[in-house]
């Protein structure tokens, strides 16, 4: 609420811009990956992690703005990379090349990066985020849990292991599974997301000590995304909740009150 | 219908528009967002004497042509806002008027006088009418009676001008209007969100974990306005609107009912710039008029 | 929830829906139209002692999102409602429950009394929410001592059953559900339009004369689902939904929220036969559900 | 309200059916023709004056129908000839050849057509429904009070004159500027429509005695369009009011209170 919960910059810098759609893509039906134009403006402060709220045309309904991770910035664009669950994303998803989004942003905190090996672990579209981590820094092995999420994700040479529940995309089981070889001990960070029951599951695994080097990128059901609405809670450890908008979306394992969150 | 500029509690204002409690905090993040431009003043979120955690989430859930939330009044307290919120604050560009919240009648006129000792807030707004909370919010509303005797008692702890936000849930908004001027209120706010839920029909279950919550939308737009009207009718206090604004024809048609001042919630949660839009809009649609009459309504 | 068969009054039903008072007629016309398939029932335009000519046209507003009703209980007055409407409807395929209005709190009881001389009503919803006329109407339905008064009037003069039709506009709701089920009423309906408004920013002026009017739309759906829960919850007799249904979920929705029956009103206008386009959609629904859970809400 | 109340007919006669757009014309700006398939079970009933309801794609907003004058019928078609005025009729002229609207017709009472010569007064797009009144009976002289609106009706050779306020179309006048010179007593029939203080003032100077020759298309803000709503009234000369979709919109003139009579 004060100017410290926010992530540290300089004032103006989240904007609402109309933003053109230079290239749409969807490889695999109802995952589409769109790119957007952007100036130095938007993409200096687009740092991993970070996100966008994009306006649903042509409006009012749905009312608010649905929010989506910075996938992977290039020179004068960015890339969002999402899966149609409803009715704003698939809206989204009609979004054609040419025309364009009112989109605000970059908001929230991102990865905090201060050097190291990343060991990457993703359930779903959470993994949306991890090209553009792998573009800022050291991955060492991305372990993902969606049909065919290595391919889609484009971690540029990273190593990546996948699974899907029903084997449709070669191993069937859990991420929890993808586990057991893991060397943690070789990665200072760990990089989480997806849905917050196999998160929880991935927490386990972790091993004692090491769970300080998890960075959660959280997902919440949004209003405004910047900060004020209080509806994006987070239940916090130290009790009370976190705003995933402005107190994350990433957020430090340990600052999550685990048993409360329940997750979108 | 006044076409600026506006005036409310002796200053003149070139907007007419003001931000909604609990949809754009205290201000600041959108004054660093560059984004208060065209806003008169902003009502912060409900401040309550002890800080609370809020609803269990979610708190958001959309619907299909509206919005229904249960923060719940979440807030760090009136002396955590004091400590730190308001001294940020002296530094918005616009008015800072401070929403309050309680859990019993006497809540309010503590809250209110605590908040007095800083000289940031120019007013207050008194919250009587929160769908979210079991004790107070709503109750208050719905009993003139009571709506009467919080506003003495608030009108006892400050000589700062406060505004008391009324329910459309229970009661009868009209008689608890004319029951906050009885009492001392120096506006009242018109309304809140109604209340409202949604069932998922393949589980039985309510994503609130209260069930109900308050909702909003653009669609409610002419529940305000009635209301507005009504109230207008019964009180000779200011009338400021709350609910429904998506259009600077929203905007128009409010104060065109009666409205002093009209409040933008939801929206700011699809477009944070909105007040600037709007005003920009009302000034647009107000050139085009030529002869624009000057009546409050039938 | 009920899946289907529905009950209500002691006869089963193979559609929850019902065709909302004032939108239907007595069904003559929908029956014309070959359009009565999928209705459960219809409930009748409202029906009063005298004969009312309604109020001053414009009578229907259209708003961004909703529409204004100021019919005011247009309608032959029950002496000629017995001599030809009723007669008429004796061919319907479907149960007749007759809307009834009333001035003041003896005549919804004269009205009944007079209509149980036909062998055609099944039952009454007991109007006493209308939002379009000064006398009666909300104003009835307001006060839960006055509800329970003229549901004790009429359950005296009738032995068929009646469903009091609550007011969302002012008052408690739920008080009110509880004093109807107190004085007789063998269920409640959940509820009216919604006081609403619309005014030219340009003019001043407001298309009805009245100024306000009856407000409805699928938007109000979430407002219609809270109202039906919480009713739900303080009585025993059976809840009949009406507002917002624009679709075959908002009708699994309302029913899970606690309705024993569905009314749709507004869509009507849009959609003649939605009754039938509504119980196949919620049949598919059901169909592809497995494990339906039997929640009533949260 | 009981069934002598509504237009003879047989039972379903009225239906809400999808149909083809087959022709999309804006000879004029802003006023549209569009040509809609059908069938005898629809033709047989689009007598002279009756009207449809036509829903406003994609929905749901506006939310009620939008009533038309059924213009013209072709064998196997018919028209409607409309003005662009609100959001309906803007969303309805954007309607595309080869797309499909759903319409609920034919609705209402039409003209009363005994034999005789008619002469049309019209005012605005209420003369949409004559070139149907000329495919049906025998109509002498057209007197309108629209820019361009003798092109537009299309009345196939009848004698036709007209007059605009602003004098866009010709002499600029009102249409009353028009009737000194008519020959009223010619005319078995009158059909008349426009703007209610248009038609006031006509029906001033339509001679002593004639006045019952004179039928009425009216207009109201309709909900349903078949009857059941009441909030089509027109107020009645014998006391309260009559509905627009169902006593008319064709009525009588002396059926009318005209002093009551605001319009919509
Ligand atoms: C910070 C953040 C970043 C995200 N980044 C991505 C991304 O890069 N790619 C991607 O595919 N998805 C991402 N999501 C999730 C994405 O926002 C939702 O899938 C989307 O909002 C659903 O909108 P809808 O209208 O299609 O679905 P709806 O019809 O609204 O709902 C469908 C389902 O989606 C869930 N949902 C609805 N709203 C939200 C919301 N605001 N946040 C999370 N879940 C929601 C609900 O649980 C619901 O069951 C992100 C979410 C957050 C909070
Ligand atoms: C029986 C009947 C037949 C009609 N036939 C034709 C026709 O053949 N061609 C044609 O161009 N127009 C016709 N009209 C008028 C036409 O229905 C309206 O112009 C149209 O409904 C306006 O819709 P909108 O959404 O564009 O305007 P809105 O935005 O709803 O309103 C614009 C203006 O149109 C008027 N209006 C709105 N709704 C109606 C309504 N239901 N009836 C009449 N006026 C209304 C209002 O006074 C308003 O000022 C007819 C009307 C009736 C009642
Ligand atoms: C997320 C959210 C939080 C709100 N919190 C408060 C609050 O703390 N105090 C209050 O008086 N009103 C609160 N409101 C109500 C708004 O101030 C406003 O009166 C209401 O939403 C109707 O206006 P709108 O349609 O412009 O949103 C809240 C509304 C929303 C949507
Ligand atoms: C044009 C119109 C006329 C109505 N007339 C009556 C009436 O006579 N009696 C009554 O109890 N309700 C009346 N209602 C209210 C409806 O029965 C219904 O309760 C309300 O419209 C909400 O449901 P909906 O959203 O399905 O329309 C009327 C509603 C409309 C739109
Ligand atoms: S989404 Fe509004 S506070 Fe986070
Ligand atoms: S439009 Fe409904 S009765 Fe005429």
């Amino acid at each position: 609420m004060t100017g410290s919960d926010r992530p540290a910059g300089v004032p103006g810098m989240i904007r609402d811009r109309m933003m053109s759609v230079t290239r749409r893509r969807e490889d695999v039906p109802g995952i589409v990956r769109l790119e957007l134009q952007a100036g130095p403006d938007f993409l200096d402060e687009a740092s991993p992690g970070r996100f966008v709220q994009v306006e649903i045309p042509p409006g009012p309904f749905p009312l608010v703005r649905r929010p989506f991770t910075i996938s992977r910035i290039g020179p004068s664009s960015f890339e969002l990379l999402f899966e149609v669950r409803g009715r704003g994303t698939e809206a989204l998803a009609a979004t054609e090349t040419g025309s364009s989004l009112r989109v605000l942003g970059p908001l929230g905190r991102g990865y905090a990066l201060d050097g190291g090996r990343w060991l990457l672990i993703g359930g779903g579209m959470g993994a949306a985020g991890f090209p553009r981590l792998c573009q800022a820094a050291d991955c060492g092995l991305a372990v993902l849990g969606a049909s065919s999420a290595c391919r889609l994700t484009d971690l540029s040479g990273v190593p990546c292991t996948s699974i899907t529940e029903d084997g449709s995309s070669g191993r069937a089981g859990l991420v929890t599974d993808l586990l057991d070889g893991v060397p943690w001990e070789h990665f200072a960070n760990i990089a989480l997301c997806g849905p917050v029951a196999m998160m929880k599951a991935v927490m386990e695994r972790v091993p004692p000590g090491l769970s300080g080097r998890v960075q959660v990128s959280a997902e919440a059901r949004m209003g405004c995304g910047w900060g004020v609405c209080e509806g994006c809670s987070v239940p916090a450890a130290a009790g009370g909740y976190l705003k995933c908008c402005t107190d994350g979306p990433v957020i430090p394992a340990g600052r999550i009150d685990w048993e409360r969150w329940e997750g979108v | 219908m006044e076409t600026g500029p506006w005036t409310l509690w002796g200053r003149e204002y070139d907007s007419p528009l003001m931000l909604a409690s609990g949809t754009a905090g205290f201000g600041l993040e959108l004054m660093e967002m560059g984004m208060l431009a065209g806003v008169a003043a902003v009502v912060s979120k409900a401040t309550t004497l002890l800080p609370r955690d809020g609803n269990v989430p979610p708190r958001i859930v959309e619907t299909r042509y509206g919005l229904l939330n249960s923060v719940g009044l979440a807030n760090p307290g009136v002396e955590e806002v004091l400590a730190s919120v308001l001294p940020a604050a002296s530094r918005l560009p616009v008015p800072l008027i401070v929403n309050v919240a309680g859990d019993t009648v006497e809540d309010y006129a503590s809250v209110v006088e605590r908040l007095d000792s800083s000289p940031v807030p120019v007013g207050y707004e008194i919250n009587v009418s929160c769908p979210n909370v079991s004790a107070g919010g709503a109750a208050f509303g719905a009993s003139p009676s009571t709506v009467e005797e919080v506003s003495r008692l608030v009108a006892a702890a400050t000589r700062r001008p406060f505004s008391v936000k009324l329910t459309p849930n229970e009661g009868s908004m009209v008689e608890s209007a004319a029951a906050a001027e009885e009492g001392g209120a120096s506006a009242v706010t018109v309304c809140n969100t109604f209340l409202g839920m949604t069932v998922d029909w393949r589980t039985g279950e309510a994503p609130l974990k209260r069930g109900v919550g308050g909702y909003s939308s653009p669609a409610l737009l002419p529940l305000t306005v009635a209301r507005v009207h009504l109230t207008r009718r019964a009180v000779g206090i200011p009338v400021l609107a709350s609910g429904g604004v998506g259009s600077p024809e929203d905007v128009l048609e409010l104060l065109a009912a009666g409205a002093t001042m009209v409040q933008v919630g939801t929206w700011l949660m699809r477009r944070p710039g909105a007040a600037l839009e709007l005003l920009e809009g009302v000034r647009e649609l107000l050139d085009g008029l030529r002869g624009f009459p000057d009546g409050t309504g039938t």
